[in-house]
């Protein structure tokens, strides 16, 4: 029987998943911005697990702008990207160190 | 719904349709003839004060009112902090046009995108449910995200950008996350019912600390907070300083209105363990911040690490979880507001012509070559040390009283010692400005509004201290009912 | 007429200066002989203004005189509160005497933004005086931290060679010291709901809790009086200091700590006090002795003088501890009031007596250019009237009877007597110390042949010169021949005091 | 005018002198100064003598009265006030009269000198000084005094203040007296703790009640609280009287003018010590274990300074250990209890010691500053006013029969015969011992500077500072300004003694001011044996000093008038007891080494190791670099690589999860 | 029952592998591709949620335009991708401690004394047939959550003037003197100070 406890799981694998790939990807940004695509998938499975075994629609209706934002966000970490590229002509994060100390 | 609950959001609809008429009217607009952008946006935040303050919520006291289904509220505090937002973006806008001039990045996406923000940010203060806390956050932080990167010549601003970006985001994840679980747990996103159902819950429930957890770490984020604060002075720095002024303190304001709500509206049961983890990172702010901020050569990075140290100050007052200690925090963060709105303004005065003043050796002999804004630096620095009568230093002794309040003699002890500590390296701008000669023996040139209103800001930097009574009382009534 | 003058006469003494610096930096900004003849005019109106404290000052009560009470933060029941009592009225007489001495005693030696240097002064003597007459604890901790500032800015800009290290290590070090009194007081609110400084006099307070507050006043008061091991800050900032400040510094703002400990310690954590006296009364001692041999050693005169300033402040705390060692000696009050009284009387007197000693350094100053004993020798030789003053002010500081030196020195002896032989003996080893470290620096300054061409060529003193010394000499010897007038304003307030303190306000 | 005014014009008038001609020296000039000094003090002086002169005629009885208040501090009456009974108008006159002789002389001694009106005010000033010290009616004011005259004393001393050795000395006299008042602060403070307060009257009628009190001094002592004041009070006495182990500065001192080391360092202010003693006397009295203390002191003071004066070269030198020594006899006549005898002898001495003096000034005028006795001899033919007027005072010193000196030093050396305290067979030796020496040194400077061949030549033209023995000019007589002095002293120092012993010592004038117990009273058994100041003198003649005295005369005689190299002789035989007293005793170095450098390296470690050692470099900058060390750590956290901020991120939710949910104590 | 567990299984685990893809692959196309394939399993497992309208926004928005957008952007820059994979067996150990503890954290609190287990949120009863996942949700949306709706537009409106605003820049490449540039000119930028050994003069 699948149970919250199953979903909830699911969840939470994505999100430690998402949490490595922070750690491993070391060099490329784009990797990262997926990661967090990653981040917010487990947190959309969450609320819709809620939503249905709390027989609510509000938890579906939160991943509902949490897709809209996250669509937002993506679109605007692009951007920041493509600048970035076009300044450093690399995405590599190893060499974002112009800032520091 | 119906009209009346629509008109309580009348501020934030005003801004939003300015925000949209600025952009519009741009397209419209000669490069010559851009100063009326500046005066539509001035326009904008006089209006938005004047409705605000029409909606008479600050005097009335302490009664509050929710719109959209609850997801909206209105009552003295948002308004307080939403006035002083206005005020803040005033300044700031007056201060970042002479910079966007000389640097030659004066377009209107500065203005709406701040606009943007400021909308964000009155979203932020008036969110009731999570909804509303989650996308008045992404309204800020989007926004935010594009303007640190504005400088699109710039190195420094896309990488401070992309941190802040990628760093951003993996804080709201887990602020969703923490979401989830508060909305598993209760059943519901808004906070009045949130906090009903914990009342049945109890404050021991796993999996609301679980969430709480979540929530802490996305309010600290914003707060930038150690160990949530390694974004501050990357962006801080890497932002142009028209950018940084801005990050450095509207957010704050909605910031703190952001833990308010979450924390004591929705989670007020939680108390006991929220409190732990504010009083931790609290902590860790005033020592990093502090220690790190000595050995900046850079006034922005120092200015940065500064604000670390002053938002763990402001956690301090939300420790005690009484109308004194959130009236305390309140008053620090709009206090906080007005000093570093006066120091990067300082900043971009002494940028003039193209060139970024950003090192601290570039103040130095400010009183040789102009004795009145170097007052007013000083004003400023004395007053982020916390040395009386600037206003700083009462924002300091009721956070500290807070802290006391809530039993934590041996954390208010640390805090006063460390902010001693930070006193040297504020003391080492006034070094700078009073002890040194001159490099650079220019004149300073600033137009005469940025001069006014530098002088408003320094007048308010000691004059909210010396008269402060009536506006810590407002902070203070505005949680009477608590 | 008087009468309703006396209603406002301590703000007029605050706000007066206060205003009259911004007019100073304003008018003065670019002719500095306006901003000097502005200065002397308001320091003076000042000094005028603030006589009635004097004459109109009732000796026969301890009660607050000359009180002002205004609401002024109301959600914290803070006031705008200020009257003075026997113990803070010398000390603002001093205040507002030295006020003109120093815008007189600049009048030359400062070339460099002279409207700022008048301002801050005039700044600091409001917020001195506002730290003698509040009587609100956070409106005493703000003139006492906002006072720091201009002293900061003085040393800052007009100071010596190591001005920078030496001003940032003074303000740190006091700031350091006051954030704990600022936590004491803030506890205090929190116990009492007020910020009046004579209801905490009356508040219970379980023992730990004073002795927690003690300490934390110690940490403030220490600092600025300062009291050994915490005194390092005093002589590098004295000796970097400009005149005018070393000045101020010696003679009224190291006072700040002895009135703290009359105004706070003793009278809000008594028992503590009895209880710590032995910590205070040994840092007195030890400052004393070891201060003095310190002294001995000194080859710049004003790290010399600074340093004796440290051991006279010694007397200070000694004087005003000795009292529960006597009280417990004779379980009798009235032994005791000499060594408060001797604080207070050896208070006003170092104030003198420094704020002279600086000076006499200053004129020097100004005309070699040197601090350092081996560039002199011999000064008599050309300048003998500031050798008659120069003799005379560090024989006052040797405690010679006759001079305001002696007073203090002899009431807290005969004080510490009698509560212990050894206080009396390790205090009056000061006696022959003092006396050591001022007259070497007499013999190898003032006295000898001429040491070399810049001592040869010096001019004696100008008539500014001598009126500032001159002045300072009256004075000292004035309460040196006749203490009377000073020891009456105090009486019946160090009664009072001494009344309070011996009665446990443990709960 | 009225008693007080009358009383407080005493003293007053010199202090207008001294001001005067200090601080208008300009105005009034040269002979102004010495004008209005003399004036004051010759009035000041007439005015003394009619005090005495209406108390001897009973007219005026003892005097209490208080000026003003100084100060009422906790309940204690600090007053400034005079207390005229016999004693104190015996000193004023002393006083006066000395200082008016040394004013008149100095006129001729310092004519050449450009701090001319500077002396006249100082001298004035230190007989204000003094006769506020003697006429005090309290404690305090008396400490004023005796502050005062050790002021007045240390800018006589650096009068020269040119000269490296005066203001060295001055330095030393000033601090040595330090030392003194130390302990003489002390007393006071018990005085006032035991009494309280500090008037003379009200402590003395007390006194005797308190007998049994003590005193406890933390770390285990116990003293008699009488005992206590006592030594304390006498530790102050023996710094301004130069006792041993203090009196190291008294020597010195004679590098100030020579007119001063009279009326100061010989007739006046050294005697306040034993004026002091004499006046608490109400006190001592009661402590015997304090009176022992005294008389040791004052026995070793006898002894050893005299025999440090035989070898001295400097004339004014052997004067001052003589001084030294004679102290020491005035000092154990207050250890007998025979006060009245110290006062005698602190009288008759302060006639003669000053004649000597200024007739020493005399001949260092003449000889050129030259005051090496090496280099003198012979000048008996040059200069015969002074060359009698110095027999009459060595007389006088040495206690010839029927000069002032014999008198009251016979009365001392009787007193302690008699004296039953502990140590008294100790000072009878060393003050009849004393005498021996006496005759020796004070001959041996007779016939080195007056007498035998001339050691000097004269030389024209040898310029300013010639060598040792060469003078430009020959010895001749000094001016009458100068020699007025010397006969006007030189007359009571014959007879005085002769002429006040009767009442002074036997006739009880001195009652009033002295207290002594019935059984200590060892001059009233002297009385009883008493016939007549003649019949004393004649008596002599059967006694050991004075054959004592006869002895040194011979051995001085023999040994430099006729047989130098029997000096040398013994020079070379024991060279040990030679060097020893060459170098008096070592007292110096070992101040020099211990004290004086001592303190100053204990400073300059205290300092470097210690102040800016330890807490200044080690606890405050430490700290600083403390903070610098962490801040920079802290700073280096901020990598600037994002992974790391991610990771720091990472960490801290995982470290708050840890601590609040998997340790949570609700799970 | 068991079938919906079949699915369950069976896309749980083709997400959870087709996730550490995405974060362990080299090739940032592949990636994004995984990524693609995370997302569908994920939009299936919704469906057994009955969130049948999020499911399909989920494949439409974020397959069809997100990721679309990811692999546009990979695309475009051209990204050398050799330097970008080193060191990632370095990273691995750390990564993989610190996600174990983070998942260990998470699961304790999950599977706490069956913090989420039946008796607690018994399975739902299947919706009834008829029952429209879209309308309820649009009901919601535009009564209750009116505000939040109009606020995600304006979200999406800043995301395009950002965008916007950051990369839409005016031609390059043309040879214009840009004056803005010039006065701007750093000390630092125009000139270098480079330290060098003074020459001794010669014959001197």
């Amino acid at each position: 029987m699948l149970t919250l406890a199953h979903f909830l799981t699911l969840g939470a694998i994505l999100f430690s998943l998402s949490v490595a790939g922070i750690f491993i990807n070391r060099k490329n940004v784009i990797i990262l911005l997926m990661c967090i695509e990653l981040m917010l998938l487990a947190v959309n499975m969450n609320f819709v697990a809620f939503s249905r075994f709390l027989g609510n629609l509000d938890g579906q209706l939160f991943v509902f702008f949490i897709l809209t934002v996250a669509a937002a966000e993506a679109a605007i970490g692009l951007a920041i990207l493509v600048v970035l590229f076009r300044n450093r002509q690399t995405i590599n994060i190893a060499e974002l160190d112009d800032l520091k100390g | 719904m119906n009209g009346a609950q629509m008109l309580l959001a009348a501020p934030e609809f005003w801004v939003l349709a300015m925000a949209c008429v600025i952009m519009l009217v741009d397209l419209f607009l000669s490069e010559e003839r851009r100063g009326i952008i500046h005066m539509l946006a001035m326009l904008t935040l006089v209006f938005a004060g004047i409705i605000t303050l029409r909606g008479d919520y600050l005097t009335a006291g302490v009664h509050s009112v929710t719109a959209f289904n609850g997801g909206f509220i209105r009552d003295s505090m948002g308004d307080v902090l939403k006035v002083f937002s206005f005020i803040t973006l005033g300044l700031i806008y007056t201060y970042a046009k002479f910079y966007l001039r000389n640097f030659n990045m004066f377009r209107a996406d500065f203005y709406t995108l701040s606009l943007f923000t400021l909308l964000g940010v009155m979203l932020l203060i008036s969110a009731n449910s999570l909804i509303m806390i989650y996308l008045g956050l992404e309204l800020i932080s989007l926004s935010v995200y594009a303007l640190v990167a504005f400088n699109r010549e710039s190195s420094r601003g896309p990488e401070a950008a992309m941190k802040y970006f990628v760093l951003g985001s993996m804080a709201s994840g887990m602020l969703l996350y923490g979401m989830s679980m508060i909305y598993g747990a209760t059943g519901s996103l808004g906070l009045v019912d949130i906090a009903a159902a914990i009342g049945v819950l109890g404050e021991h429930d796993i999996l609301l600390i679980f969430g709480l957890v979540f929530v802490v770490v996305g309010i600290a984020f914003k707060f930038g907070v150690v160990p949530f604060h390694m974004w501050i002075p990357d962006v801080y720095e890497g932002a142009p300083v028209a950018v940084t002024l801005l990050i450095s303190s509207l957010p704050k304001l909605a910031a703190f209105a952001m833990a308010f709500r979450f924390l004591q509206s929705g989670l007020g049961d939680l108390h006991m363990h929220w409190q732990g983890m504010l009083q931790v990172m609290a902590l860790l702010s005033i020592i990093v911040g502090n220690l790190a901020a000595i050995m900046q050569t850079n006034i922005k990075r120092m200015l940065a690490y500064s604000t670390i140290s002053h938002m763990g100050f402001v956690l301090l007052g939300l420790l005690p979880g009484t109308a004194f200690g959130f009236g305390a925090s309140m008053y620090y963060v709009i206090v906080y507001a007005l000093m570093s709105t006066a120091a990067f303004g300082m900043v971009i005065m002494l940028s003039a012509r193209g060139i970024e003043a950003e090192q601290l050796e570039d103040f130095k002999g400010l009183n040789q070559r102009n004795p009145f804004y170097a007052a007013i630096m000083a004003i400023v620095m004395f007053s982020m040390a916390g040395v009386p009568p600037m206003v700083g230093f009462f924002a300091k002794w009721m956070v500290i009283k807070a802290a006391m309040d809530a039993g934590l003699l041996w954390l208010a002890i640390t805090a006063v010692i460390f902010a001693v500590m930070g006193a040297f390296y504020y003391l080492r701008v006034i070094k700078y400005m009073y002890f040194d000669e001159p490099e650079n023996e220019a004149a300073i040139v600033a137009p005469v509004d940025f001069g006014a209103a530098l002088t408003l800001n320094g007048i308010m930097i000691i004059g909210l201290g010396i008269f402060s009574g009536s506006l810590i009382a407002i902070c203070i009534n505005s949680f009477a009912t608590l | 007429m008087n009468g309703i003058m006396n209603g406002f006469l301590l703000s007029i003494l605050i706000w007066l200066p206060i205003l009259g610096a911004i007019a100073v930096i304003v008018a003065g900004a670019q002719r500095p002989a306006m901003a000097k003849g502005l200065a002397l005019v308001i320091s003076g109106a000042t000094f005028v203004l603030g006589l009635p404290l004097f004459f109109a000052f009732d000796t026969t009560t301890a009660a607050m005189q000359f009180t002002e009470q205004r609401p002024w933060i109301e959600v914290f029941n803070i006031q705008y509160y200020l009257g003075v009592d026997g113990f803070s009225a010398p000390l603002i007489l001093l205040t507002l005497f030295f006020g003109v001495l120093v815008v007189i005693s600049s009048w030359r030696s400062i070339q460099k933004n002279v409207n700022q240097y008048m301002a801050a002064f005039l700044l600091m003597e409001g917020l001195m005086i506002g730290v003698f007459s509040a009587l609100d604890g956070l409106l005493f901790y703000i003139f006492f931290e906002a006072m720091l500032i201009p002293m900061f800015l003085v040393i800052g800009i007009w100071g010596g060679p190591r001005r920078v290290y030496a001003t940032i290590k003074f303000f740190l070090y006091t700031f350091l010291g006051s954030v704990f009194m600022l936590i004491g007081l803030i506890y205090l609110y929190i116990q009492s709901g007020s910020w009046d400084i004579l209801a905490w006099h009356e508040l219970p307070l379980s023992f730990v809790a004073q002795k927690w507050l003690f300490m934390g006043f110690l940490a403030a008061f220490a600092v600025k009086i300062p009291m050994f091991p915490v005194h390092t800050w005093l002589p590098d900032a004295h000796v970097e200091a400009p005149t005018g400040g070393s000045v101020i510094l010696a003679a009224i703002m190291l006072k700040i700590g002895g009135y703290g400990f009359i105004r706070f310690s003793l009278p809000i954590t008594p028992d503590a006090s009895a209880a710590l006296d032995w910590l205070v009364i040994s840092l007195s001692l030890i400052a004393i002795v070891y201060i003095g041999f310190v002294a001995l050693a000194q080859q710049d005169m004003k790290k010399l003088i600074a340093y004796s300033s440290i051991a006279h402040m010694g007397f200070v705390t000694l004087g005003l501890f000795v009292a529960f060692s006597i009280y417990r000696n004779t379980g009798d009050v009235s032994g005791a009031a000499l060594g408060v009284e001797g604080a207070m009387v050896q208070m006003v007197s170092h104030g003198f007596i420094s704020g002279a000693l600086f000076l006499m350094v200053g004129v020097l100053y100004d005309r070699v250019h040197s601090r350092m004993i081996k560039d002199y020798g011999g000064v008599a030789n050309t300048m003998p009237w500031f050798a008659f003053f120069a003799v005379l002010f560090l024989m006052a500081n040797s405690g010679l009877p006759g001079t305001s030196g002696f007073v203090g020195e002899f009431m807290v002896i005969l004080s510490s007597f009698q509560a212990n032989f050894w206080f009396a003996f390790l205090a009056g080893l000061t006696l022959i110390l003092g006396a050591a470290y001022s007259l070497w620096l007499v013999k190898r300054v003032i006295f000898g042949a001429v040491a070399n061409h810049e001592v040869e060529n010096l001019q004696d003193i100008n008539a500014r010169e001598a009126l500032v010394l001159g002045t300072l000499a009256v004075a000292i010897l004035f309460f040196g021949l006749w203490p009377q007038p000073l020891v009456d304003m105090l009486q019946v307030s160090v009664d009072h005091l001494l009344q309070h303190i011996v009665q446990s306000k443990v709960i | 005018m009225s008693l007080q005014t009358t009383l407080l014009l005493i003293p007053l008038l010199p202090l207008a002198g001294a001001v005067l001609a200090g601080l208008f020296r300009h105005q009034v000039g040269r002979a102004g100064s010495h004008i209005v000094t003399i004036l004051g003090v010759g009035l000041s002086f007439a005015l003394s003598a009619w005090i005495l002169s209406q108390q001897i005629s009973g007219q005026l009885d003892t005097v209490n009265i208080s000026i003003y208040t100084w100060m009422v501090a906790d309940g204690i009456r600090f007053q400034i006030g005079f207390l005229v009974d016999h004693l104190t108008s015996l000193m004023m006159c002393v006083v006066t009269f000395v200082s008016l002789m040394v004013h008149i002389y100095t006129i001729g001694y310092m004519r050449e000198d450009p701090g001319y009106q500077r002396f006249f005010s100082y001298i004035a000033l230190f007989t204000f000084a003094m006769l506020m010290l003697v006429m005090s009616n309290n404690f305090l004011q008396l400490f004023f005094g005796w502050e005062a005259v050790g002021l007045v004393s240390y800018l006589l001393i650096g009068f020269w203040f040119k000269k490296e050795s005066a203001i060295a000395a001055n330095l030393k006299a000033f601090l040595v007296n330090r030392v003194g008042d130390f302990g003489f602060l002390l007393g006071i403070a018990a005085v006032l703790m035991t009494f309280g307060t500090l008037d003379y009257a009200e402590v003395f009628s007390q006194a005797g009640t308190m007998v049994d009190q003590t005193i406890s001094i933390p770390g285990g002592m116990e003293w008699n609280i009488l005992t206590f004041i006592s030594v304390c009070l006498f530790i102050g006495a023996m710094g301004k009287s130069a006792q041993a182990p203090l009196h190291v500065w008294l020597p010195d001192s004679m590098e100030g003018p020579t007119p001063i080391s009279a009326l100061i360092h010989a007739a006046t202010m050294v005697t306040a010590g034993i004026f002091m003693v004499a006046r608490m006397s109400p006190i001592f009295e009661f402590s015997d274990a304090a009176l022992s203390f005294v008389m040791l002191v004052g026995a070793f003071t006898a002894l050893s300074m005299g025999l440090i004066g035989i070898v001295q070269n400097d004339v004014k030198r052997v004067i001052a250990y003589s001084t030294l020594s004679q102290l020491g006899y005035m000092t154990v006549a207050l250890g007998a209890s025979a006060y009245s005898a110290a006062i005698f002898h602190l009288m008759t001495h302060a006639f003669f010691k000053a004649l000597l003096f200024l007739g020493a000034g005399s001949v260092i005028i003449a000889m050129h500053h030259q005051q090496d006795m090496r280099y003198m001899g012979g000048l008996r033919k040059y200069m015969p006013v002074t060359w009698i007027t110095a027999w009459i005072g060595t007389l006088a010193l040495i206690g010839f029969p029927f000069f002032a000196g014999f008198y009251s030093k016979d009365a001392i050396i009787e007193a302690v015969a008699d004296s039953h305290r502990w140590g008294s067979g100790v000072a009878y030796f060393a003050v009849v011992a004393g005498v021996l020496i006496t005759a020796i040194y004070s001959f041996r400077l007779l016939y080195l500077t007056f007498h035998g061949k001339e050691r000097f030549e004269v030389v024209a033209d040898v310029g300013d500072h010639p060598p040792d023995g060469q003078l430009a000019h020959a010895p001749k007589e000094s001016p009458w300004v100068i020699t007025l002095p010397l006969i006007l002293l030189a007359i009571p120092s014959i007879f005085i003694g002769w002429y006040t012993i009767e009442p002074v010592l036997f006739g009880g004038w001195l009652d009033d001011s002295i207290m002594v117990l019935e059984k200590n009273n060892v001059l009233a058994e002297l009385g009883e044996n008493f016939h007549g100041a003649t019949a004393m003198a004649t008596h002599a003649l059967y006694t050991l000093p004075f054959w004592l005295m006869i002895a040194g005369f011979a051995l001085s005689t023999l040994i430099y008038m006729f047989r130098p190299a029997i000096a040398d002789n013994i020079r070379k035989r024991m060279p040990f007891i030679y060097r020893l007293l060459e170098n008096k005793y070592y007292f110096d170095e070992f101040y020099q080494k211990v004290f004086a450098s001592g303190s100053v390296r204990l400073g300059r470690n205290l300092w470097h190791k210690a102040d800016a050692g330890f807490i200044d470099d080690g606890l405050v900058n430490g700290a600083a670099r403390v903070v610098e060390w962490f801040a920079a750590r802290v700073r280096r956290w901020q990598s600037g690589f994002l992974y790391d901020y991610a990771f720091a991120m990472i960490i801290g939710l995982i470290g708050i999860l840890a601590v609040w949910v998997t340790m949570a104590p609700g799970r | 029952m068991i079938v919906q567990q079949i699915i369950f299984y069976a896309f749980a685990l083709v997400m959870v592998l087709a996730a550490t893809m995405v974060i362990t692959v080299r090739n940032p196309v592949y990636a994004a591709l995984y990524l693609v394939l995370t997302f569908f399993s994920a939009a299936a497992i919704w469906m057994l949620l009955e969130a049948e309208f999020l499911a399909i926004i989920l494949v439409v928005v974020y397959v069809g335009a997100v990721m679309v957008l990811f692999l546009f952007v990979v695309m475009m820059l051209d990204i050398n991708m050799v330097p970008l994979k080193e060191g990632f067996i370095r990273n691995l150990p750390v990564a993989l401690l610190v996600a174990a503890a983070m998942a260990v954290e998470l699961l304790m609190v999950i599977w706490s004394k069956s913090r989420f287990g039946v008796d607690l949120f018994p399975v739902p009863p299947p919706t009834p047939a008829g029952h429209s996942n879209t309308q309820a949700l649009g009901e919601l949306l535009y009564t209750n959550y009116l505000l939040p709706f109009e606020v995600a537009g304006v979200v999406l409106l800043v995301a395009i003037i950002a965008a916007i605003a950051l990369t839409l820049r005016k031609r390059t490449g043309i040879k214009i003197q840009d004056p803005a540039r010039q006065v701007r000119a750093r000390r630092d930028e125009s000139v270098r100070l480079v330290k060098m050994k003074s020459e001794k003069p010669q014959g001197g």
